[in-house]
């Protein structure tokens, strides 16, 4: 176990390597000169020459790097192109309102999710089954902008009774922070609780088909130690795929975000795309990257641990 | 080996198993087909009933519709069902969920697949004994420690913190046997338990259900394929074909006479492999038949040297032709 | 190509002066196993110095427990597992250093049926296709006699007429094992490895099977090298056996005298197990113990040590070397002539009546 | 000895006759339903330029807005334009680059996965390492880095969407590969002398079509949904032309003022998405009834 989270936190090492050259070539290989961009329409080709030379274009790809990666561990992003404020301040601010949003949809997620699937997978067949599908495959075949659109037509706009956009203001109550919530979260919560529902009942569907089902059967153990133990096999897999739901949304939701005007990381990425802000941009694909890779890893260091394969290895 | 060297007759001893005209039907009640065509079968304490049959012959679903344990889709039905001398009111999942366990238990073919993999063997063992015998955790484990060392598997106290992928499969079937035992009951079905085995372990384990079985007294009805396998172990054989018993005989009867021509074909065939005299190997033509589209009268005919027009016609029904010797067979006694 | 390599010895039973087809000497082949979590990769010997020898238009049985590497041997000697140290000659030629000429004769003049006839044919493909392909990769015959040919494989085997236009699952498993003889014996090789052919099968094919194997190698003059685990097939089969444990041969002999009177008693331990269909009989306690060991750790000494009951201290420390016996054979045991031959009896037990 | 002649004839019947009646027979109400729809939508698109009503560009200033009539059967955007014309020029956009998308990764995949797959060791190993890579980030951050290097536009959205999915096949592929390269009628093509590339098309690919139609079919409906949303965060297709995610996303303004701009968008994509649900959730059935198949979707 424990050579196995060492071996598992080199590739993570390795992979976080690998995304920082990926998001430094994407970078310098995009459109528009960086130069250009900051000394806008007007400068002249020498303000741009010596612009470039400040921001150290000229330098060798790989000497680029190094000094770009330096400032990257310093935490040193620069400044945005649009607002001029520290890139690390307003990628961490945006982050602390995507976190909150995640939470809240995460629990909904959980609490709608899991239930469902376990009705689905322990009535095989039954009406309750086929509504947990159907609803299942609609919750995964609506897209989630027309899901948050349609939420905003019919809670903020016909009903007037939540707001259409904005995270409200700092120092607000919990309460009304929460009002702001609602509707984002549960329109990232559906998604996610089909998912979640869909993978518990093909899991422990399965599980119960296992011959050790048919063994502790025969054993007059009662049904609901048969169920607590062949869901001990199902929830491996099932975290893996809830893991790499939980590290897509607090990647950022990216659309979510969007539809709502929320000032998360998703928003941010967006929005400063389509400015051309590019320290931003480095900035948003950094952290994206680092939180999904490092819930994967976590996500990882739980299976192996619910693994008694590799946990056998401790001894 | 034998269990006890007492008559072949059982005289008033106590009644483990006994079912009649059992029928295991697969899809709807219209339009479904049956996979065991009436089967009725008894098994005494302290004796072996062996259930012999090809692949697809029902001997396996036999075994579980006894413990109400038929994959989705089948359903059972039967005239009667008696365990352990207490009649049940059906062979329904829910009837039986009371004596599973403890009065009725199972082995099954493949050990590496038949253990929960993320349990350990102690808390497998924990769940079942608690749950059984209502014991409390320490004297479960104690229990459980006794058990094992009962069928031979050494340094019980580290086995039970282990894993079954940490096991071999003699082993695993070692501990399937003192699970299914625990609870000491009337009937162990013991489905195919060393298939998955090799010969040598085979032998092992074999041994070890006939020593059980001479300090528990259970019945047991011993599902195979194997002919030679049953003829050491079996105080009766119960020969199937295509979902119903062709033949049934004290085991030393119908290996010296078999009546039904495809008992008689088939002992032919094994012992015309294992004879070193033999050049020429009788065969039955022809493979076992599906069970959805089975000819009318005797399933065998289509494959019988002695069919005849009338074998097409009724499907025939077990008559006893010695004491406790029946054939399904119209021409046997001709 | 490769010159042909010298041979050491006539095999038992063959001509004076005649090669023998298949001349094992020495193989080994290991496995790398990863063990997970670990960055490094165990090795496993799972053929440790075999040498074995098939005459010509004959079958020679290998048997032993799961695990003992009888399987791995068989597709070694095929050349479709690699081999770490030996040398296999067949025909003559030099197999595991063979170049591409050498490897078609190969390929061509050696097949290979295995156990599970419906994981061995290509379910996506006809019967007719299935059984053409080696012709088509070998080019043997032009397009237009192909077919031709396929027809006569199918009547060979006893497939009815029409079944080239089956798919495999629509056979039963006695059929299928028909047609996967067929496809082995399209190219006409003079060695056939079958891999346990009818222990999928069920008891009243089982003797279709092995009938036909014997009318096929009475009509074209094929070797068999027959692994199995059932005592009673190989010995209906095979005139000589050898017994594999761990990786190596303990014993060896005709197939008449092994069985009747084995020597090892890793041999006697196996013949004992063997049920044997008659009530009148009663079976000894089983002599073997415990099971087989990991390939992973193969005791010192002799490999078998661990489960004999006749084992010395000179067992766990020498390894035995495969002497040979007065009747022909060879056993790998220090202890082969002061043992009792009670064990013996089990010769007897495998006859029938 | 002789053959089994018994199941000789049975068999020859039971192989022809119903494999043609169940072709026309088991068509289940899914891939009805969801063909249906799905041949329904194609047509619309293609056909988009005879059945419109409306040019999808037109401007008429003086009816914004509007609900539906007889002169607009959907109803106009926020500029005048005939909704139901901009949505079936709209489904274009969305139907080709979803398509392409997936062709693309189905493609990359099986040029991947198999030699992956069927050869393991260095080759697979370079794959992984280089599959990992992609789904280090999750997919809409993918589609972020093409935009960001190669600009806005429908070839991009295939090319990100595309992107995305290759390690979805690849891994089928491999994971297929590897399987049918250990089976026994492998080794029996080696032991004919088959070479790899012989094996690799006659006993290895024949395995992963199914799967690949079904995972085909599943990947479908989310490379619309993916379309859709990079549509609707405006990194597609370049206005004016009409894509039923930029729809969505201009008609949210004025939602206060007219829900049929995007409703009307919307609804169509759903109901286009369930239709390719159905039919894929069908074709699953058909072809790939045992267990992995369904755990394959997100």
């Amino acid at each position: 176990m424990w050579r196995f989270a060492l071996v598992r936190s080199g590739q993570l090492l390795l992979t976080l390597l690998l995304a920082s050259i990926a998001v430094f070539l994407v970078i310098q290989h995009a459109p528009g000169d960086p130069a250009q961009v900051q000394l806008g329409l007007t400068a002249t080709p020498a303000q741009i020459a010596v612009e470039r030379q400040k921001l150290g274009l000229d330098a060798s790809i790989l000497h680029r790097y190094l000094i770009w990666a330096t400032q990257v561990l310093h935490l040193n992003l620069g400044k945005s192109f649009t607002t001029g404020l520290p890139v690390t301040s307003t990628v961490v601010t945006a982050f602390g309102y995507t976190l909150r949003l995640d939470v809240v949809a995460i629990v909904l997620g959980l609490v709608l999710g899991l239930p469902l699937g376990l009705v689905a997978a322990l009535r095989r067949g039954s009406w309750a089954d086929t509504a947990i599908s159907a609803f299942a495959a609609l919750g995964l075949s609506v897209p989630v902008f027309a899901l948050g659109t349609l939420l905003v037509l019919v809670f903020a706009v016909h009903f007037r009774v939540m707001p259409a956009a904005g995270a409200g203001v700092p120092g607000q109550s919990l309460l009304s922070a929460l009002h702001f919530l609602w509707l984002p979260a549960v329109t990232l919560a559906i998604p996610f609780a089909a998912v979640l529902a869909r993978y518990v009942r093909i899991e422990l569907g399965e599980a119960m088909g296992e011959p050790y089902v048919l063994t502790a059967r025969s054993l007059g153990l009662p049904r609901r130690t048969v169920i607590a133990n062949a869901w001990r096999n199902a929830v491996i897999p099932t975290i893996t795929v809830m893991g790499i739901q939980v590290g897509r949304l607090l990647a950022g939701a990216l659309i979510t975000e969007t539809v709502f005007s929320y000032p998360g990381i998703g928003y941010l990425t967006v929005q400063s795309i389509q400015s051309l802000d590019y320290p931003v941009v480095e900035g948003v694909l950094l952290l994206g990257a680092a939180v999904f890779l490092l819930v994967m890893f976590v996500v990882d260091l739980v299976v192996g641990l619910a693994n008694p394969r590799l946990r056998v290895q401790v001894r | 080996m034998r269990a006890v060297t007492e008559p072949a007759t059982p005289v008033g001893a106590a009644t483990a198993l006994a079912v009649e005209r059992l029928r295991v039907t697969l899809g709807p009640r219209t339009g479904g087909h049956d996979l065991v065509r009436g089967v009725s079968l008894t098994v005494h304490r302290h004796r072996t009933v062996a259930l012999v049959g090809e692949s697809g012959s029902g001997k396996t679903l036999t075994g579980l519709a006894l413990l109400g344990l038929t994959p989705p889709g089948t359903s059972v039905a039967a005239g009667r069902l008696q365990i352990g001398g207490e009649e049940l009111a059906s062979c329904s999942d829910a009837d039986l969920a009371r004596f599973r366990g403890r009065r009725i238990a199972m082995v099954f073919q493949n050990p590496m697949v038949a253990m929960n993999p993320v349990l350990t063997i102690g808390q497998q063992f924990l769940q079942v004994l608690r749950h059984n015998l209502a014991l409390s955790r320490p004297a479960a484990r104690a229990r459980a420690r006794d058990l094992l060392g009962a069928v031979g598997v050494a340094d019980a106290p580290r086995r039970l913190d282990q894993y079954p992928f940490e096991m071999s499969g003699g082993m695993l079937q070692r501990i399937m046997l003192a699970l299914a035992l625990s609870a000491e009951p009337d009937v162990l079905v013991a489905d195919e338990p060393t298939t998955a085995l090799d010969t040598t372990l085979q032998a092992q384990v074999m041994a070890l259900l006939a020593e059980r079985q001479a300090q528990l007294g259970m019945g047991v009805l011993l599902v195979s394929h194997d002919l030679g396998l049953v003829a050491g172990m079996a105080d009766e054989v119960d020969v199937m074909y295509a979902g119903r018993i062709v033949e049934r005989a004290p085991t030393a009867d119908l290996f010296s006479a078999p009546a039904h021509p495809y008992t008689q074909a088939l002992l032919r065939t094994v012992r015309d492999i294992a004879s070193p005299t033999t050049t020429v190997l009788s065969a039955i033509p022809g493979a076992p038949p599906q069970l959805a589209t089975l000819p009318a009268g005797c399933s065998f005919a289509p494959r019988c040297p002695l069919a005849a027009p009338e074998c097409t016609v009724a499907l025939p029904e077990l008559r006893a032709v010695a004491a406790g010797h029946e054939v399904a067979c119209v021409r046997v006694g001709q | 190509m490769s010159a042909p390599r010298a041979v050491p010895g006539a095999p038992p039973g063959a001509p004076p002066g005649a090669s023998p087809l298949v001349e094992v000497s020495d193989l080994v082949v290991n496995y790398r196993v990863r063990v997970r979590g670990a960055r490094s990769h165990a090795v496993v010997r799972a053929v440790d110095g075999v040498s074995l020898t098939v005459g010509r238009g004959v079958t020679v049985g290998l048997v032993g427990e799961s695990g003992s590497g009888k399987s791995t041997l068989g597709r070694a000697l095929l050349r479709l597992t690699p081999a770490a140290g030996g040398a296999v000659t067949f025909e003559g030629h030099e197999v595991l250093s063979a170049g591409r000429g050498s490897l078609r004769v190969l390929r061509q003049r050696a097949q290979l049926v295995f156990q599970n006839p419906i994981g061995s044919l290509n379910g996506r493909m006809r019967v007719g296709s299935i059984v053409r392909e080696p012709l088509d990769i070998q080019r043997i015959g032009d397009r237009a006699s192909r077919p031709q040919r396929v027809r006569e494989l199918l009547d060979q085997v006893g497939l009815p007429a029409g079944a080239e236009h089956r798919y495999p699952h629509e056979l039963s498993g006695g059929q299928q094992q028909r047609v996967a003889l067929a496809r082995a014996l399209a190219p006409a090789p003079s060695l056939i490895v079958c891999d346990e052919p009818v222990a999928a099968l069920d008891v009243s094919v089982q003797a279709q099977v092995l009938e036909l194997l014997k009318e096929v190698q009475r009509a074209t003059g094929v070797s068999y090298l027959f692994i199995a685990h059932d005592l009673n097939v190989v010995r209906h089969l095979a005139r000589e056996t050898y017994v594999m444990y761990l990786g190596a041969v303990v014993e060896r002999g005709a197939s008449s005298s092994l069985f009747e009177r084995p020597r090892h008693p890793y041999t006697q331990g196996l013949v004992a197990a063997t049920p044997v269909a008659d009530p009148a009989r009663s079976s000894p306690p089983p002599l073997l113990r415990g099971e087989i060991p990991s390939p992973m750790d193969v005791p010192a000494g002799c490999r078998f040590h661990t489960r004999c009951p006749f084992a010395r201290d000179r067992c766990r420390t020498e390894v035995p070397v495969l002497a040979p016996t007065p009747d022909g054979g060879a056993v790998a045991c220090h202890l082969w002539e002061e043992l009792p031959r009670a064990a013996a009896s089990g010769g007897t037990l495998l006859s029938g009546r | 000895m002789t053959a089994s002649p018994v199941t000789a004839a049975p068999v020859a019947v039971r192989a022809t006759l119903p494999r043609v009646r169940a072709g026309v027979r088991r068509l289940s109400w899914r891939e009805l339903v969801g063909g249906g729809g799905l041949v329904a939508f194609v047509l619309a698109a293609v056909l988009a330029g005879v059945v419109s009503p409306w040019s999808p560009d037109a401007l008429a200033i003086g009816s914004r807005l509007q609900g539906p009539s007889t002169a607009h059967l959907l109803g106009t955007d926020q500029l005048g334009r005939d909704l139901l014309s901009r949505i079936l020029y709209g489904l274009r956009p969305s139907l080709e680059s979803g398509f392409a998308a997936i062709a693309l990764a189905a493609v990359v995949g099986v040029l991947l996965g198999l030699p992956s797959g069927y050869f393991g060791s260095v080759i697979d190993s370079i794959v992984t390492r280089i599959l990992d890579l992609l789904v280090a980030w999750p997919a809409v951050f993918l589609a972020l880095a093409v935009v960001l290097l190669l600009g806005t536009g429908e070839l991009q959205v295939i090319i990100a969407i595309g992107l995305a999915e290759v390690p979805v096949f690849s891994r089928l592929v491999r994971s297929i590969a590897l399987l049918a390269a250990r089976s026994d009628h492998v080794v029996a093509a080696k032991a004919a002398g088959a070479s790899a590339p012989r094996i690799m098309v006659r006993h290895v690919l024949p395995f992963v079509v199914a799967p690949l139609v079904v995972q085909f079919a599943i990947a479908a409906p989310q490379a619309l949904v993916a379309e859709a949303s990079l549509n609707y965060l405006g990194l597609g297709t370049h206005p004016p032309a009409p894509s039923l995610g930029a729809m969505v996303s201009e008609g949210q303004a004025f939602l206060a003022y007219a829900a049929g701009p995007i409703v009307f968008p919307i609804a169509v994509i759903v109901v286009l998405v369930v239709c390719l649900t159905l039919l894929a959730d069908g074709l699953q059935d058909r072809l790939d009834p045992h267990r992995g198949a369904e755990r394959r979707r997100p």
